[in-house]
């Protein structure tokens, strides 16, 4: 491209000037790294250093900058050109901090920063500036599915702050759960008295408010498109269908309370046993008065028995606490006490679980004379007109047979989350067997179990609903990141993300709300969302190369991938995340960003000659992922933690979008051994894409057989786990590394290139 | 300084020929050099100590205290009520806490104080006496008069429970009070601040029930007390310095223990550094003599 | 340095832990303009000084990364560290913020090259482990530090080393002279983030911390775990550097308690049963964990996290509040209490005494505006206008993942008011 | 006395129905402080503060539990609160700010009032001593009130426990700490009969004295 111009800036400031020869980097650059102008400056970062880059693009016409000075994470605000392709050669975290000090390694020393030096200007040369997603499209309404309380308040939060929003409930009224609620655990101090809900406010000011339509007695019969265009289809009970376009979903499909049906041991079904859900009915009725059972008998006496169905270990009903119940059954024990004293009212618990400021509303339940006992309740049976709990008391140590008129099962939240798509796929892996697939998404299948009604109804083929984390709940993995789920622009609220109380849910509502418009906004710019949030770049296919192998559309973490009639991949790029998971996926090598693709990297890979067979200077390349592997490169140099001057690293977006054909390349032009590192996969996993790092891990088990086929030894090619903190195992691994080459000898293939 | 004046409670055992004469002996001399004028709250009652509990309701015990203030209130006004005996502030403070927060307690109190020709209508603060040293004096005052160093004697301070517990003395920790090791540094001796039994209950309140376990609790005290090398232990509660001196010789039969460990009331080792003799600091009233403390109380 | 451009249209978060990063980022995302301060010289709060978080037992400073190159990525967020605020007038959609910068002596010309650290020999107790061993008075926060700019302690300033500090840095980014400035600045609506501190354990008599040097808070405890801690990851007690492996948790130490503070902080179950598992990565099968406890409270999914610990052989669990702790001569603290699940009676030694120290709000500590509403705790609920709210724990007993969860929907409060007043203005 | 034997006895079944609040309710109304029994959390940190802890039957935190379970015999015949030793620990450790001394001697109290107290508790039976003796003049009279005890259980005993502690007396005797002429005398205050009758006219109204409110 004649009227691009490249330039190399070295920077000779913090000891590097003391300790590397520039003129030997300054002739690299020039020479082999083909740079038009090359320029040393003692202090690059300081305000002149950086004047005189924004001089030479203002005015000498310099469209490409290498930076030849500290690593690419620091300094940011120094060296920030939005319109010129940039890269960083880390001359000072990779190189001078970590090489062993001293003359003896000058020559190492210096191989390394000129290596540096090659890979910069051949990155640079195969990098363009990201123009944006062009297929960006700029619908900013917002469309909320459930109307209880989670959803009325992302509703109304949005709608307030601006945006249009389209409220579908499947229900004929609004209001959802705390519409059946007698009343609710206060919000405030004083944590005291149970509240009114204050659902009826909430729906006045949603249904008065110009900005929100709402859509009764509906649910999603199809959603497709992506963020900033969705294209979604409302249907009536009736059958009727109307079709709207929306930028982003807050999914508050709620929950559902666990079957009394499935506790026959604890009575579930005797007249005389209700769960929270069942005595709420009964408060209502009483309306304050004294509270009667369904048929009509008088309560003297009740006892609330809590965890049924929950905290479960066995595997029988549900495995995790659903956090409100303790508070709820202090609530429902006060309904009790507040319309008559006298009524014996005892809660049996293992653990009374009212965190926070709920500690006040305990004592105030105290104060009120609710008996609270530490017992593990066996079962509840039929008594005369009432029940018998029989139960341990823990404190006391004894067995014993608790008699009352009416027993409250606080059963658990069993979150409205849709089909389980990980059950679809599993169906799915078993029956096609193809065997090169990676384990991931796979197409969906029509299945034998029946599933639950779809929520979304997605036309993604990667399944109809939000992928599930574990016990059918849509929470995001990230503890940091509460709401990223793995469909862009889709976001989970209330108790289907995560148990919780009434007043968690009203937060997390507006915490979804913020990311709903974030989202619609992102996608107006053609920006990326987290974590690469403002992202320009976007991947770019030659679909005249593709072979339809499926592989992108499978292996996406975030389904941004659907396939057209003849099984070409069709990608939305505003539901992807930049992860290049697809990049390295392709076996063709068709898919691409513009400043980072197989070429910036490859490039790298193939702009080094290898010291001979007979050097003793192998070359081991490290390809690290640049979320944690290659921040705690950056901290080992940081602390002077010195590693194998033989190694070079080359940051990678995530090991997802590492193509194996880097590693045939390295091996091919003489690299003695590859090592990748990444983030945690499995259960816990760490990886910011969800699956990148455990896709190259299944990548990488495919690799043995080219090393076969080149006769090289297994260890060439290594891949770790690693942890941002592990600055100092990094080193060690690097070392360890060179010494296993050491063992096994310096690559075979060298000089064939 | 110009002279303070204190409605005194001395409570029955600091009566003259009763377990605490002696101390009271000392307090005496200790009041004189800080020109402190006690004056007995005149025709007063038993505090009603709380092991009477199963004898007296919580309102009997009440309105006997509750006519000490009013006497006290009645003829000497204006001043604060002290006490010596820890048991006697501890009941005292209770029950005035509950006559002054509680209008029914009152009220009824009152109508039994009829009975008696009296009727409460609040008093001044019930303090003990460590408190108007601490408070009203501070160290430095107290260390002044000071004539005779302490120095080559070192103090175990026991603060034991009713003092410290559960009002205790102003700005001091329950687990580890530091006043009396104050007090002993002010008056040059030395304090064995790691002294570790400094807040153990004596078990004083069943020494006669229960001695077996009680005399647990006084051995415990007493053997940490030699463990830290002490000379003597030191106490601001009557009780306790009665209840630890008398039952180390039932100890030494019992256990074959060979205790003598001396036990003296703060104010007499404070009358002591202000030059008192061995009679006036009370030192003769001992069963475990305090040996280094009198030979000092002796020297010219 | 000069005042930052701000208008009414600006959001001002007050703090910069992972609640304040959160709520800047997710406004700013959201096409925001923020001003994001910081009392310390550093972001990242206390969840930088935590060695892992639970459930997934994954590190902080990965999260930290991703946020702090969220905010190198966005030009929308002026950062001022070492800054606090001092008084805030005005109302919803226009207030005026009087900020007061404090020295750093250390400007943005730093390279974070360590020349000034090496170069001077004063050293201070680590702020960054709890005091727990020393560091340079001339020193980078942490690896992770942001903005990477080194810092002098003002005990450094007016000594010798001072000046061998700036005669040591080659780029002239040590200024002595530097002064405390006031800034003036007109925002919209504020976010308190200001989050939390632990309760002061030695106030909390019967267990000795203070007295006996082998009690310490969970705090601390993080730091000994961290392998960049200061006993480089290994569980050394305190008095004599041994390794701990029979080790004590006690519950509700501040928490729960009308004598102290009369919340639950939400937090110190699962940090504890977090820690356990710290004893288990450092001795196997060798260490063993007791938690004493008076309810467990690993709410909602957390639960499997609880389930998988009482697995684990090495962890017992006692429901017992310890009266309290005696020291033995070998250092050994003596837990003493009563199991009153069936009555029995201990008195335990342990080699090292954990306390799940309690949450206090920071805000307690920092003069509010006056109509920012605080519960008896000291949690902030905001102002009666909605122009103020509180984020993360500032605003309630939170874990990470609810401090973000919290700071998101505060950045939505903020930009809401944002919204209204722009458009009550048009 | 009377009044309140019979509101004991007659109000409650002889054994109160199981985690029914009558006990409790009992309890609140009838005992010191009782209204605070329903406000502990079961956390056990008074157990774990008595000095006397290991010879209580049942610890302060299990009587509260104890109550709230009806168990009404075994907490009124029990000796544990007997073991109490007014030291005030669990008080000031309580996270609840339970007022636990009090209540403890409120309970012994009550149960003595009902009769239900232990037969020969010796606590039991000093602390009558002592209020007996208090009361008689107004003052304490130890000199009395230390024989009085010795020789509770008759002669024999009485006499072996003053061999026992003779030298102690003694001692005491000596150190003019112990007066054997307040056997006849002693001191005592004026206002004698004021004081016997304000006792009478305070025990008369705690006889009816109606539930505290809490």
């Amino acid at each position: 491209m004649a009227d691009n111009k490249f330039a190399a800036y070295l920077c000779a400031g913090c000891g590097l000037g003391e300790v590397l020869d520039f003129e030997t980097l300054e002739k690299v650059a020039k020479r082999e790294g083909k740079m038009q102008v090359i320029k040393r400056h003692d202090f690059l970062c300081s305000a002149e250093g950086v004047q005189t880059i924004r001089d030479d693009i203002a005015n000498e016409g310099v469209t490409h900058v290498l930076i030849g000075a500290c690593s690419r994470r620091a300094k940011t605000d120094a060296f920030d050109f939005p319109q010129t392709p940039m890269a960083r050669a880390n001359l000072r975290e990779g190189v001078l901090w970590v090489v062993a000090p001293g003359t003896d390694h000058d020559e190492v020393r210096q191989e390394m920063a000129d290596d540096y030096i090659r890979m910069g200007c051949a990155e640079l040369k195969k990098m363009a500036v990201p123009a944006g997603n062009p297929d960006c499209a700029s619908n900013k309404r917002i469309l909320v599915v459930g109307g209880g309380m989670t959803g009325l308040t992302a509703a109304i939060e949005a709608a307030e702050t601006g945006y249009e929003v389209l409220l579908v409930e499947k229900q004929a009224q609004l209001g959802g759960w705390a519409a059946k609620l007698h009343k609710r655990v206060p919000f405030r101090e004083p944590y005291a008295e149970p509240q009114d809900t204050g659902l009826a406010e909430l729906i006045a000011r949603v249904e008065a408010h110009p900005k929100i339509g709402v859509h009764l007695a509906s649910t999603l019969a199809e959603t497709a498109g992506a963020p900033g265009r969705f294209a979604v289809k409302i249907a009536t009970e009736s059958g009727a269908v109307t079709q709207e376009t929306v930028g982003a979903i807050i999914q508050a499909s709620g929950f559902s309370t666990y079957d009394l049906a499935k506790l026959p041991e604890l009575g579930g079904g005797l007249p005389g046993v209700v769960d929270q859900a069942g005595l709420e009915q009964l408060a209502k009725a009483a309306d304050g008065g004294a509270i009667q059972r369904a048929d009509g008998q008088a309560v003297n006496s009740v006892v609330f028995v809590q965890c049924a169905g929950q905290r479960d270990e066995t595997g029988t009903h549900l495995p995790y606490c659903s956090g409100h119940c303790c508070a709820t059954s202090v609530k429902q024990a006060m309904y009790f006490k507040d319309a008559n004293p006298d009524v014996d009212t005892v809660v049996l618990y293992t653990d009374l679980r009212m965190p926070g400021m709920g500690e006040d509303f305990y004592r105030s339940a105290q104060t009120k004379g609710v008996i609270f006992t530490k017992g593990k309740v066996s079962t509840v049976t039929a008594a005369g007109s009432g029940c018998n709990v029989n139960f341990r008391d823990l404190i006391l140590n004894e067995e014993v047979t608790l008699g009352a008129d009416l027993v409250v099962l606080a059963t658990g939240q069993v979150p409205n989350s849709g089909v389980n798509i990980d059950l679809v796929v599993e169906l799915a892996t078993e029956e096609q067997a193809s065997g090169d697939q990676a384990p991931a998404e796979a197409t969906p299948v029509a299945t034998p179990v029946d599933l639950p009604p779809s929520i979304l109804n997605l036309t993604y083929r990667q399944g109809p609903d939000l992928p599930q984390l574990k016990a059918g709940l849509t929470d995001s993995h990230f503890i940091c990141f509460p709401y990223e789920t793995r469909r862009t622009g889709i976001y989970a609220a209330g108790p289907v993300r995560r148990p919780m109380d009434m007043l968690q849910a009203t937060d997390d509502a507006t915490g979804a709300a913020l990311k709903a418009i974030q989202a619609v906004e992102n996608a107006a710019l053609g920006r990326a969302a987290h974590p690469r949030s403002g992202d320009l770049s976007y991947p770019i296919v030659r679909l005249e190369g593709c072979t339809q192998c499926k592989r992108c559309t499978v292996e996406c973490p975030f389904g941004a991938i659907d396939e057209d009639e003849r099984r070409f991949p069709v990608f939305n790029e505003s539901r992807c995340r930049r992860c290049g998971t697809c990049m390295g996926a392709c076996p063709v090598r068709v898919i691409s960003f513009e400043n980072y693709s197989v070429d910036t990297v490859g490039s790298q890979i193939k702009s080094l000659d290898m010291p001979d067979e007979f050097s003793e200077r192998p070359r081991i390349l490290l390809l690290a992922c640049e979320n944690d592997a290659y921040p705690a490169l950056d901290m080992a140099g940081l602390s002077r933690t010195l590693y194998s001057a033989f190694v070079r690293a080359i940051p990678v977006r995530c090991l997802g979008s590492v193509n194996t054909i880097w590693i045939t390349d390295a091996l091919n032009s003489g690299w003695d051994g590859v090592m990748l590192m990444g983030c945690k996969r499995g259960d816990d996993y760490q990886c910011h894409f969800v699956k990148g790092s455990e896709l190259a891990h299944y990548r990488l088990s495919k690799i043995d057989d080219t090393l076969k086929q080149l006769s090289l030894e297994t260890e060439r090619v290594a891949s770790y786990e690693v942890a941002i903190t592990d600055s100092q195992r990094v080193a060690a691994l690097i070392n360890d590394y060179a010494e296993t080459i050491k063992r096994i000898g310096m690559s075979p293939m060298k000089g064939f290139n | 300084m110009a002279k303070k004046e204190y409605a005194f409670y001395p409570g029955c055992s600091s009566q003259s020929k009763a377990s605490a004469a002696n101390l009271q002996t000392s307090v005496a001399a200790m009041c004189k050099t800080l020109d402190i004028k006690l004056t007995n709250i005149p025709d007063w009652n038993c505090c009603g100590a709380s092991i009477a509990y199963a004898g007296g309701g919580e309102l009997e015990r009440a309105v006997m205290n509750a006519r000490n203030f009013t006497l006290a209130a009645k003829h000497l006004p204006g001043q604060d009520i002290v006490a010596t005996c820890a048991a006697c502030w501890l009941n005292s403070r209770e029950s005035k806490d509950k006559l002054d927060g509680n209008p029914q307690m009152l009220a009824q109190a009152n109508e039994a104080l009829k009975e008696a020709g009296l009727n409460y209508q609040g008093s001044a603060p019930v303090r003990h006496m460590v408190e108007v040293l601490i408070e009203d004096f501070g160290y430095d005052a107290l260390k002044k008069p000071v004539v005779k160093s302490l120095a080559e004697i070192k103090f175990a301070g026991y603060v034991g429970c009713q003092t410290n517990r559960p009002f205790g003395i102003a700005g001091e920790s329950f687990e580890n009070p530091m006043y009396l090791d104050q007090l002993v540094e002010s008056m040059g001796g030395e304090a064995l601040t790691a002294y570790d039994q400094k807040v153990t209950c004596c078990g004083g309140a069943l020494a006669f029930s229960e001695p077996d376990k009680s005399q647990k609790q006084i051995r415990d005290i007493v053997e940490a007390a030699y463990d830290q090398g002490a000379d003597m232990l030191v106490t601001p509660c009557p009780l306790c310095q009665a209840n630890v001196e008398v039952y180390q010789s039932e100890i030494n039969r019992k256990q074959g223990t060979k205790f003598k460990m001396p036990i003296v009331y703060y104010s007499q080792l404070m009358a002591v550094a202000y030059g008192s003799s061995v009679k006036a600091a009370g030192l003769d009233g001992h069963i475990i003599a305090p040996t280094k403390l009198q030979q000092i109380a002796a020297k010219k | 340095m000069t005042a930052p451009i701000a208008t009414s249209q600006t959001i001002l978060v007050v703090g910069g832990g992972i609640s304040g990063m959160t709520a800047a980022l997710e406004a700013a995302e959201c096409g925001r303009d923020v001003v994001l301060v910081e009392r310390n010289p550093t972001l990242g709060g206390r969840t930088a000084l935590l060695y892992r978080y639970f459930p997934k037992m994954c590190h902080p400073t990965c999260g930290l990364e991703i946020n702090l190159r969220r905010l190198k990525a966005n030009r929308r967020v002026r950062v001022l560290t070492m800054t606090e605020v001092a008084g805030i007038t005005g109302q919803r959609g226009d207030y005026q913020a009087t900020l007061k910068i404090r020295p750093r002596y250390v400007n943005e010309r730093c390279t974070a090259c360590g020349d000034c650290s090496a170069a001077v020999s004063a050293e201070i107790p680590n702020p960054y482990n709890y005091g727990m061993g020393q560091i340079k008075a001339a020193y980078l926060p942490h690896a992770m530090a942001y903005p990477q700019r080194y810092v002098l302690a003002p005990s450094l300033i007016g000594t010798a080393d001072a000046d061998l500090a700036k005669a040591a840095c080659k780029v002239g980014a040590i200024d002595l002279e530097m002064q405390e400035e006031t800034v003036q600045l007109s925002v919209g609506a504020v976010v308190w983030a200001t989050g939390w501190r632990p309760y002061d354990a030695a106030k909390i008599q019967p267990y000795g911390y203070g007295r006996f040097p082998n009690v310490i808070t969970s705090v601390e405890f993080e730091r000994l775990a961290d392998p960049s801690g200061p006993t480089g990851g290994k569980l050394l007690r305190p008095s004599d550097g041994k390794e701990a492996k029979n080790i004590a948790f006690i519950q509700c130490a501040g928490s729960r308690d009308e004598n102290h503070l009369r919340h639950c902080s939400r937090i110190c179950c699962m940090a504890t049963l977090k820690q356990t598992q710290y004893v288990r990565e450092a001795l196997g099968e060798d260490g063993q964990s007791t938690v004493y406890y008076i309810d467990i409270r690993s709410i909602d999914r957390l639960e499997d996290f609880y389930q998988m610990v009482q697995r684990d052989k090495t962890v017992k669990f006692v429901k017992s509040k310890v009266a309290r702790i005696a020291q033995a001569d070998n250092g050994d603290p003596i837990l003493h209490g009563v199991d009153t699940e069936g009555y029995h009676r201990y008195a335990t030694p342990h080699d090292l005494v954990v306390l799940a120290i309690g949450m206090e709000p920071e805000s307690n500590s920092i003069a509010l505006p006056q109509d920012v509403i605080t519960d008896s705790s000291g949690f902030i609920e905001g102002s009666p206008d909605g122009g103020m709210c509180g984020a993360g724990s500032a605003s309630s007993p939170l874990d990470v993942n609810r401090s973000a969860q919290s700071a998101t929907g505060a950045a939505l409060r903020a930009i809401k008011v944002i919204h209204q007043t722009a458009r009550e203005e048009a | 006395m009377q009044a309140l034997r019979t509101t004991g006895h007659q109000g409650i079944p002889a054994v109160a129905a199981r985690y029914r609040n009558n006990f409790l309710k009992e309890v609140e109304a009838h005992v010191e402080d009782g209204e605070w029994v329903k406000m502990c959390m079961q956390c056990g940190v008074c157990a774990g503060s008595c000095p006397f802890g290991p010879h209580w039957e049942h610890p302060p935190q299990e009587i509260f539990m104890m109550i709230r379970a009806g168990k009404r015999d075994e907490v009124l015949k029990s000796d544990a609160m007997w073991m109490c030793t007014s030291c005030y620990n669990c008080v000031v450790r309580c996270p609840r700010k339970l007022p636990i001394t009090q209540i403890m001697h409120g309970i012994a109290s009550y149960a003595q009032e009902l009769g239900l107290a232990p037969k020969n508790q010796p606590t039991r039976d000093f602390s009558i001593q002592f209020w007996n003796n208090c009361t008689k003049t107004g003052r304490v009279n130890e000199m009395k009130l230390t024989v009085g005890l010795y020789f509770k259980d008759g002669l024999v005993s009485g006499i072996k426990q003053v061999m026992n502690m003779l030298p102690v007396a003694i001692g005491l005797i000596k150190a003019g700490r112990l007066n054997p002429f307040e056997l006849i005398s002693g001191h005592s205050p004026k206002d004698q009969k004021g004081i016997a009758a304000m006792l009478k006219k305070a025990r008369a109204i705690e006889a009816q004295r109606a539930p505290a409110t809490h």
